[in-house]
Order: C-alpha cells, then structure tokens, then sequence
C-alpha cells in the first residue's frame, strides 16, 4: 500500500511536471502568435507616452481632490 | 474568597497549557520576523497576530463562534480570500517582461519541479514510517515550494486544512528567506563567466498585447486545464481590469482598499490554525524542512534550464533568471539581479528575471490544478 | 498512456459542449464592446469575464462552491449587492437640477412607461404563443426599459432569477447603445423649432434643500408605496450623507472603495448566470428585442410629455429634455444635450436634462416597487 | 388562462403608470413646498461658495497627506 | 376600483400603526442631532437613517430577508462589525500619552465605576419592580457608563441583543453631550485652586515602546482576563498595524476605507433594532435615564480618582483630566482641556487628558469582559 | 430571588471594579518596566524626525498620484 502512495506521488510527479511544461509550451506559442498578429495589424505604437500617462494621472489627482 | 477562586480559575494564567504558551513564543517570534527583520511583513505580522489571538486560553476567538474562525469558514474553506488575493496580484502584476520574452515561462515551468519532488519527497517520509502524509497532504506540502502564499493557502484549504497553519507559515518565511536561500545555490549551479552574461534589452510591448494577454491565458486554462481556472481566472481577470485602460477604478481600488481588506481577514484567518494541538506536531517539523528543500530544488532546477537554454538559444541567457521561476516575486527576481551585479557590475537583469519570475506564479498555479485535479 | 488519456479527458478541449463555446464567444464579445468600444466598460468587462469564468467545462466556478456562485448566493439573492450600489449611485448623484425645476419629475414619470409597455409586451409574447413568461418574468423583462443596470439586477434577483444573465447584459448593452438609439426617435418626434428652444437657466438650490431632499424622498415611499422603499431608501441614504456634509468620509468610501468593491463582485455574479443552459435559449432572444423596444417606447414618450408640458407651461420647456427621463445617467442627459446643440450651437440643456435624468432614476425604482408588490 | 394574464398585465400597467405619477406628483407638491418653506425661513444664501469648497477640498487632500 | 383599493391598502399611511409614526419622529430627531447639531454624526446619521428605513410598514428591511436585518445577523450576532470598528480605532489611536504617563491609566480605571453603579441601578429598578431587567439586561445597560460605542454594541449584541437599540442610542447621544454633561461635575467636585494646576510636559516615547505596548497588552489580557481578549484583541492589532512601520498600506485602509464601510453597515445594522415593538417601552426611558447616570457617576469618580492621585503623588495632578477617564475619545479629553483653559488660560491639559481618555477605552473593553464571563 | 439578583449585582460590581483595578495595575507595571528596559538597551533616539516623516508622506502621496 506504501508502495502504491509513492507510484501515485511519481505518476503525478510525471503528469504535472508534464502538463506543467506543455500548458506553458502552449502558452508561449500562443503569446508568439499573439505578438505577431498584434504587431502586424497595429504597426509599432510604441510606449513613448508614459510621460503623457504621468501629467495625465498627476491632472487626475488633482481632479479628484477638486471632485471631493 | 469564592470569588477571588473564580476569577483565578478564569484567568489565563491558571488555564494555560503548555502548548499554547509555546505557540504564544512561536507567534512572538513571526512578529518579530515580520516587524524587526521585515520579512514579508504584510503577512507575518498579520498572521502571527492572529496566531497569539488563536492561543489565547478560555475563549472562543479561533474556534466556535470566535471572529477568526468565522473569518477562516467564510474565506478560506470557501477558497474566496486566497482567490481574491490572486485577482489583487493579477492588478499589480505587469507581465510586460514576459510578453517581450515567452521563452522565459520555461523558466517558471523548470522551477515548478521543487513542488513535485517535495511531494515526492513527503511521500517518502510516509513510506519510511517517519511521517503520515496522505497524498493530498503531500500535494498541499508540495506547493511550498511554488513560493506563492495565496496559491498554497488555497491548495492547503481544499487539500489539507489541518496542515494550513504550517504550510502558511512555511511559504511565507522561506519566500522571505529567499534572499539566504538562493544566492549559494545559484552561485554553486552556475560558472563565473555564466554569471557575467548580458542580454539584450527587451523590446517595447504594445497595449493591446497587454490586454489581449489575461484573456489568451485564461483561454488557454479553459482548454487545456480546466481545474486549474479558479486561480489562473481570478489573476487574469485582475491583470484585465489593470490593463484595459477602461476600469481604472476597479482596478486602483482592488489594488488597494480591497486586497488590504482580504490582506487583514486572510492573515487572521490563517492565524486561527496556529492552534497548539494542531501546529506543535512533528509534521510541523517535517513541513518546514520540506518546504526548504522545496524552496532549493526549485531554485536548482530553474538555473539548470536557464543553462541549458543558454546552451541552445540564439541569444545569450543568463542561468541566473532562472532562480527567479520559483516566484516570490519579486524578491526573487532581486535576488537574480544582485547575484549578477556581484558578477558583472554593469549586468542590469532585473527585468529579465521579471519575465520568469511572474512566469513561476502562472506555473505554480497551473501545478496547483493538476494537484487538485489529481486528489479530488 | 491511461495517465494522458485521463489528462485528455480532464482538459477543456474534450469536455466543452457546443453552448459552452458559443458562450465564450459572446463573452469575448462583452469584452469586446466593454474595453474597444468602451460600452459601459465597468460592468461589461466584469460580466464578460464572468461569463468566460462561467462557461469552462468541468470545474466548479459559477456553480456548487465556486466562487461565482458564492457572490451570487451572497449578493443577488439577498439583494445585497445592487441596494449597496444604488447607495452609491446616491452618493454620486447631485439632485440639484431636480430641486431646481421640480416639474421635469414627470418627464422621468412618463419615460417609465417603455417599462410597462414591454410588460406587456411580453405577457403578448405568451399570449401569441410564441415565448412562455410568466407575469413576474414579464414585470423583470419590462424593468429593462427603466435603464437603470441595479434596479434591472434587483427586480431579476427577486422575480426572475433565471432570466437576470440576459436581463443585466440587456440592459446594460442598451444603456450604452443610447446614443444611438435616441437621437433617431427624438428628431421624428420634434421640430426643428421644438429642438431649438433655449431654456432659462436654473435657479441656485441652498444646501438645506439638499439636505431635505433624501429625507422627503424616503418620507414619501414609506407613506405611498412601501414596496419601493428597499431601492429609494438606499438612494436617499446615499444621498443624504453626500449632501448632510457631517459624514464626508463615509460618502467618500461609499463613492469609491464600496462602490468599486460590490461593482467587481456584482459584475462576477452577475456573469455567474451567463450559463449555455440559462442564456442560450430564444428566451434571451426575446428580451434583447424587448429590451429594445422597451428604451425606444420610454424615449417616446419622455419626449411626447415634454411637448405636452411645453405647450401648457409658462416657461418654455425644450422636449429633447424628456428623452433623459429614461435614466441612464448621465449618457441619456449627454444625448440630449448634443441633440439640442445640432439644432442650436448656444443651446445648452445638459444640466436641464440632468433634472429627468435623475427623476428616471426615481422613477423606475417607484415602477419596480409596484411591481414586486403586485406580483409577490 | 391567456387572455387573463394579459389582464393582468394591463391592470399592472394601468396600475403602474397610475402610481408612478400619483408619487411624483406628490414628490413635486412636496419639493416645491419644502423649498417655499425653505426660502421662507433661510433668506438665500447662495451657492457662491463653490470656488471655497474647491480650496477646502485641495487642503483637505494635503492635510491627508501629511497625516498618513 | 378594486384596483385602486388594494394599492391603498398597500400604502404606507393606511398600513401605519401609532408606534411607527413615532418612531419616525424619533428617528428625525436622532438626524436633526447627528446634521444639524454634528452630535456623533458618523453614527447618529446611519442609526437615525436605518431607524427610518425600519419604520416603514409593510415592507421586510429590518426583518426577515431584509437588507438592515442581513447586516444585524453578519456583522452584530457574531460581532464582527464592533470588533472592526474596534481594529479601526486601534489603528487611528495614538497610546502615546498613556505610555508617557502610565498612571493615568488608573483614572480611566476609576471612571469605570459608573458602569458597574449603573448595573446596580438597573437591578435595583427591578427589585423595585418598576422594571425586569436581567443580569445580563443590567450589564448591558451598564456598559453604556463605558462611553465607548463599539464596545456598548458589543456587550448588547451577546447580552441583551433585544435592548441593542436603545443601549446603542443612548451611548451615542449621550457621548455627544459629553460637554453638556460634564463640566458642571467636573466644577462641583473640584476647587478654583486644583482647576488652575499645571502639569509638567510629557515626555517623548519612542518608537520601540509603542510597538511593544498593544503586544504587552494582549499578553496581559491573555494571561488575566481572556474574556476581554476579543474585544482589547482586536483594539491592540489595529494598534499594532499603526505602530509596526511595515504595514502601512494596512494600516491605511484600516483607518480609512474599512472602518468606514463598516460604520456604515453597523449603522444601519444598529437602525434595525429602533422597530417601534422594541423601542417604544418603558425600558427605554429607564434606560435613558440609567446611561445618564452612568455617564455622571463615571465623570465624577474620575475627577475624584484625580483629586487622591493628585494629594500623593509627587508630580501636580489636575484633577480635571480624571474626568476623561470615561473615554468618548477625544471629546472627552477636549472638555478638560477647556475646563482647565477657563481656570487658567496658559493651562493646555490636552495631552494630558489623552492619557486617560485612551485609558477609559481599555478600561470599558475589560469592564465588558468581566460581564460577558460572569454572566455567561 | 429579587435579593439573590442584587447580591449577584453587587458581586459583580465588586469582582468588576476590582479586575479592572488589577489589570490597569499589573498594566502600568508592565509599561513602566518595558519603559526602563526598552530605554536602557535603546538610549534616547527621540521623536525628532516628525518633519522627514512629513516630507515623506508627501512624497509618498506625489508617487502615488504619479503611479496611478
Ligand atoms: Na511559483
Ligand atoms: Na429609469
Ligand atoms: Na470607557
């Protein structure tokens, strides 16, 4: 009976570290396929407006003070 | 004279057993560690609190109608807090690093090995007649080692509720330990020139790959490992709110109001199982040394894969990142960051190690499924 | 080999059902329409992602002791969830242009009846043979014309439970579709010169008034229609600490974190009803046309009574202003703004449009109240 | 059974929009009295002070921030 | 016509009995204190709000699947609203001034003596036979003498939960008459001379002392009187979030958004209990009249706790801060403070009376241990 | 039993106003000796750091506002 607990700790062992890589192998094809797709229909948008997003929250801040 | 008698035998004094004043000093020690040594404090002090309120003599504050159990039946046994905990994680969590670079979820999937192999191992003590770990119990033991605490509080409530109080515990000292545990192991897995590798800077990742992210993740989870969705849905669905761009409140107040509020009610909770009878028992023991071991396989094996994708990559990876596949984010990717810093002063892999460090918390919850698939 | 077979059979891809997958895609489209087309992204996102949690095959989430159904059980059954929110909608509503021009009261009054027009229009359905609502089904159906997303959610809670996944994603889809629903019917239903009327500009109300206002209110339901007072005695509340400015720091947490807390879980539970089974049906069908029908017959005549009262009032009263009485605040009182603009540059109505906006609100609490009491 | 249940619908409505504007004809009556008696006993005081309120509100939000 | 019957039946001013209407009155009273007269509005405005929504006739809000009658069985049953609240005033509480001073913990000790006078006041009504009140009853009348309404709610909601609203009620109005009711006995029981005594500057405690004292405190509950330890639990752990320096985010929220949605619930919960059935008895008026009383006798041995402390010991006492001893923090503590600036006006007592201000929370909260244990 | 009810009352209040006076006392005790101990192994650091904590604070909300 011992026995059988450690052949069901290996199979499960064997079955989630499989299934660990395979979701994750998936996942990555997945957010491969994704990134092109995004990257072909939505040309380099780019990132560069996080000053934009600062003045932006730091006027919504303020906003909301005024709003209270 | 009578009276004087009834308020003596009422006291704690007169009704303390020796258990609880030795949990009394475990919980002092957990707030001290918490406060003093800032490990992981938002749980540590909240859970070793609890833990002192727990051994408390004569009253009914972790049992019956006690707050604290009342809380650990409507949180825990019902899976909510943990999974309200993960959806606050999934608000604050960019995944932006891993996006730039998929293959560095091999990372957080290598690191998951410290669960099974911990599982294993618990199983061995049972087989040795030395412990007598189910293997639900050993599964729940196991998820130590995914160095995530919501994700081993909720696989501990479904899986083992007696053994919460020290599974909790464990995962939360070892993920403050992190910064001792790691270093030597990664140091002894990994040459000097490893260490020095620099990699290249990741690319910018556009908005809508942010937003289309949770919901491919969650998809995926659907079809692959239904079981697995609970948790996977509830940092998705936390991860959406934060990057959509139209709920910004939801996502500012479960960022903060709310997962501070189930931050309070789950440390408590878990507090309420540091009883005596149920923590001061040699499992407790075989616990916390599992869970170290946990902690040192998944390190081990996150650096080895990051060595072997260095050897077959394109582009240069350092074998660092991969300690941070375990998790305790972000401590973990810290620790990485440092480690090569002491290398290479000029090797900036802080967010490198950002890409499998979130991957460890996908990983681990997918490994969290498949143990609650597997035992149910 | 049996290891994977097992694994195959666990996973998502075998077990989905047809229903299941058309679901999803319904509910990527929610998200769709919540996020890119910013459709009321605050309840649209959190029900679309409900809906996705809802339909993965072979794990509790939206049933049994999934999380989903627990915030169902706790929030919708009991009506918790859209009372506390409608206590917020108090606390973020100004009723000043209400106290300011109290007669566009009928304005809200006469949008109402879109509300018992699809009533019957669905008791039609039954009579035709063509649909099976019961009257309380019918009465839930019908509360989709008020435009109001918490009173719809509390009257499917009590009346309809089955119906309330396709009620609620009705009801909020069509409050975001008024801007184009609207205008249409407004300008068949006016003149040009109708269209152009410049309104006097409203009068100051003092703070004592406001404070007055949520007590009259209350006074009034618990006097005439008790069977109101649940929903108008949470917005009185909520209004009233707003406006008593004694308890500033509770209307504060009730705008913001409690708002924004019950809105997560609302939209959760909500989406918990977002089965195949309950909403793929051609019952759902039936009352997304209702809806329709039910929001263009309270746009009517909203509009037809403001050219009522323009015509026997003294002080000129522009008719675009009663398509707000349908609620959806405040898009219905935006709407009604930009109509009156195109006509007129120097015409502006938002703030006379805000008076039967807020009115619509009272308005369908009032018409849901008599409907509960005539069909308990 | 059918024609019955389209009675009652049509009681309901019939019913429904009756109450509805018997309510909000009262709550009109009763609005505008209760602002009559207001003005009577509370000589307008304005709603001038909106400007103050914004700066209370902007020293509320930096007292909050010192406190915490 | 049968029509227009069965809606007037169904409306509030046919079904209204005598008793509700008064309770209607009463209830616009408590809001009239709580707006007008800022008498404790955070809690005069929910209690005086719920009191209003459960005197509505016909209608289930404070009873059965109502919503006030939901909040009453969550969070005053099982206690947890008080205890929360109890948290949140840990957390907003600075201990400093009591540890700069720690004797002045005995002048909160002393004004607990009305609590217990009060109970002997209730039972000696009963032998009397004017009224029946229990043990139990007594003690929770007693409680009120505690000054401290979380506490009072607390001891009413195990003891006498069918006294739960005029207890609650009376400790909050009579907290907010506090400047009304104590400077007369303040002035009676003390001298011109005694009045004008200044005190010597406080000294500066460090960081280490406040982060040991609310764990000292739970220690010390735990070890003599575990019966309090729920409620100085409680009132410790949000001390110690405060405190710690590494839970601020918890902190926070504890002071801010969580305190404040419980007031909310508690206030309404407590509203529940002002049904004409249970509020509307001649135990009411006793108990109005026995809070009074505490209140008096607790201000009065305070300030004569403060006149002995002051003949021995070495550092000048004024006896006026004795008087804070009752808690109602902090207004208490300010009608020292302006009592002593009367006598003297370079007298600046504030700090001094926060000391036992803070003390008198204590104080009650071990005063309300001792009834729940001896009388359960 | 109305008598027995007014003994119960005044063993109460005699139990009460004495635990309480024990507790308190035990209580400045404890304080007094963590005072002395807590002073001896940690001299004088004193509370003087109100204004960094303050500018702090303000930093702290600044970064907030910016965050979000
Ligand atoms: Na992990
Ligand atoms: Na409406
Ligand atoms: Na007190």
């Amino acid at each position: 009976m011992q026995n059988e607990l450690i052949n069901e700790g290996l199979t499960l062992m064997l079955a989630g570290m499989g299934t660990v890589f395979v979701f994750l192998t998936v996942l990555v094809i997945a957010m491969t396929l994704m990134s092109r797709l995004v990257s072909r229909f939505q040309p380099a948008k780019g990132a560069a407006n996080a000053g934009d997003d600062e003045i932006a929250a730091i006027a919504a801040a303020i906003t909301e003070h005024r709003r209270q | 004279m009578e009276l004087i008698t009834e308020i003596w035998q009422g006291s704690g004094l007169y009704q303390m057993s020796g258990g609880q004043a030795v949990m009394l000093l475990i919980c002092l020690l957990l707030l001290y560690l918490g406060i003093v040594k800032k490990f992981e404090p938002l749980l540590l002090v909240t859970i070793g609190f609890g833990g002192l309120l727990s051994n408390i003599p004569g009253v009914e504050i972790a049992t019956g109608d006690g707050l604290l159990h009342l809380f650990y039946v409507v949180g825990i046994t019902t899976g909510a807090f943990p999974l309200i905990i993960f959806m606050g994680v999934g608000a604050m969590t960019d995944f932006g690093p891993l996006l730039a670079n998929p293959r560095t979820l091999f990372l957080g999937a290598a690191a998951q090995f410290g669960i099974f192999a911990t599982l294993l191992g618990a199983l061995g003590l049972t087989y040795l007649g030395w412990a007598d770990f189910s293997l639900r119990e050993a599964a729940a033991i196991g998820i130590i080692g995914g160095a995530d605490g919501p994700t081993a509080i909720y696989v501990a409530g479904k899986l083992a509720p007696d053994l919460l109080g020290a599974i909790a515990v464990a995962a939360y000292s070892y993920m403050a330990l992190v910064p001792l545990i790691q270093p030597p192991i990664m140091k002894a897995l990994t040459t000097e020139a490893e260490r020095k590798i620099e990699m290249v800077q990741l690319r910018e990742v556009s908005k809508t790959e942010r937003v289309l992210f949770p919901i491919v993740l969650l998809l995926l989870v659907a079809l692959v490992l239904p079981s697995a969705a609970p948790l996977i849905g509830m940092l998705a669905f936390g991860n959406l709110m934060r990057e959509c761009g139209v709920v910004d409140r939801l996502s500012d107040t479960t960022q903060n109001a709310l997962i501070n509020i189930v931050t309070i009610f789950l440390g408590l909770a878990v507090g309420s199982k540091l009883s005596a009878e149920q923590f001061l028992d040699v499992n407790t023991l075989f616990i916390l040394g599992l869970g170290i071991v946990a902690f040192s396989i998944g390190t081990a094996s996150g650096v080895l894969m990051g060595k072997l994708m260095n050897r077959f990559s394109k582009q240069a990876i350092n074998p660092l990142i991969g300690a941070a596949g375990v998790s305790a984010v972000p401590m973990a990717a810290r620790v990485a960051n440092k480690v090569g810093l002491d290398a290479n002063p000029h090797n900036i892999l802080l967010m490198h190690a950002m890409g499998p460090n979130v991957a460890g918390v996908i990983g681990s919850a997918v490994a969290a499924g498949i143990m609650i698939m597997f035992t149910s």
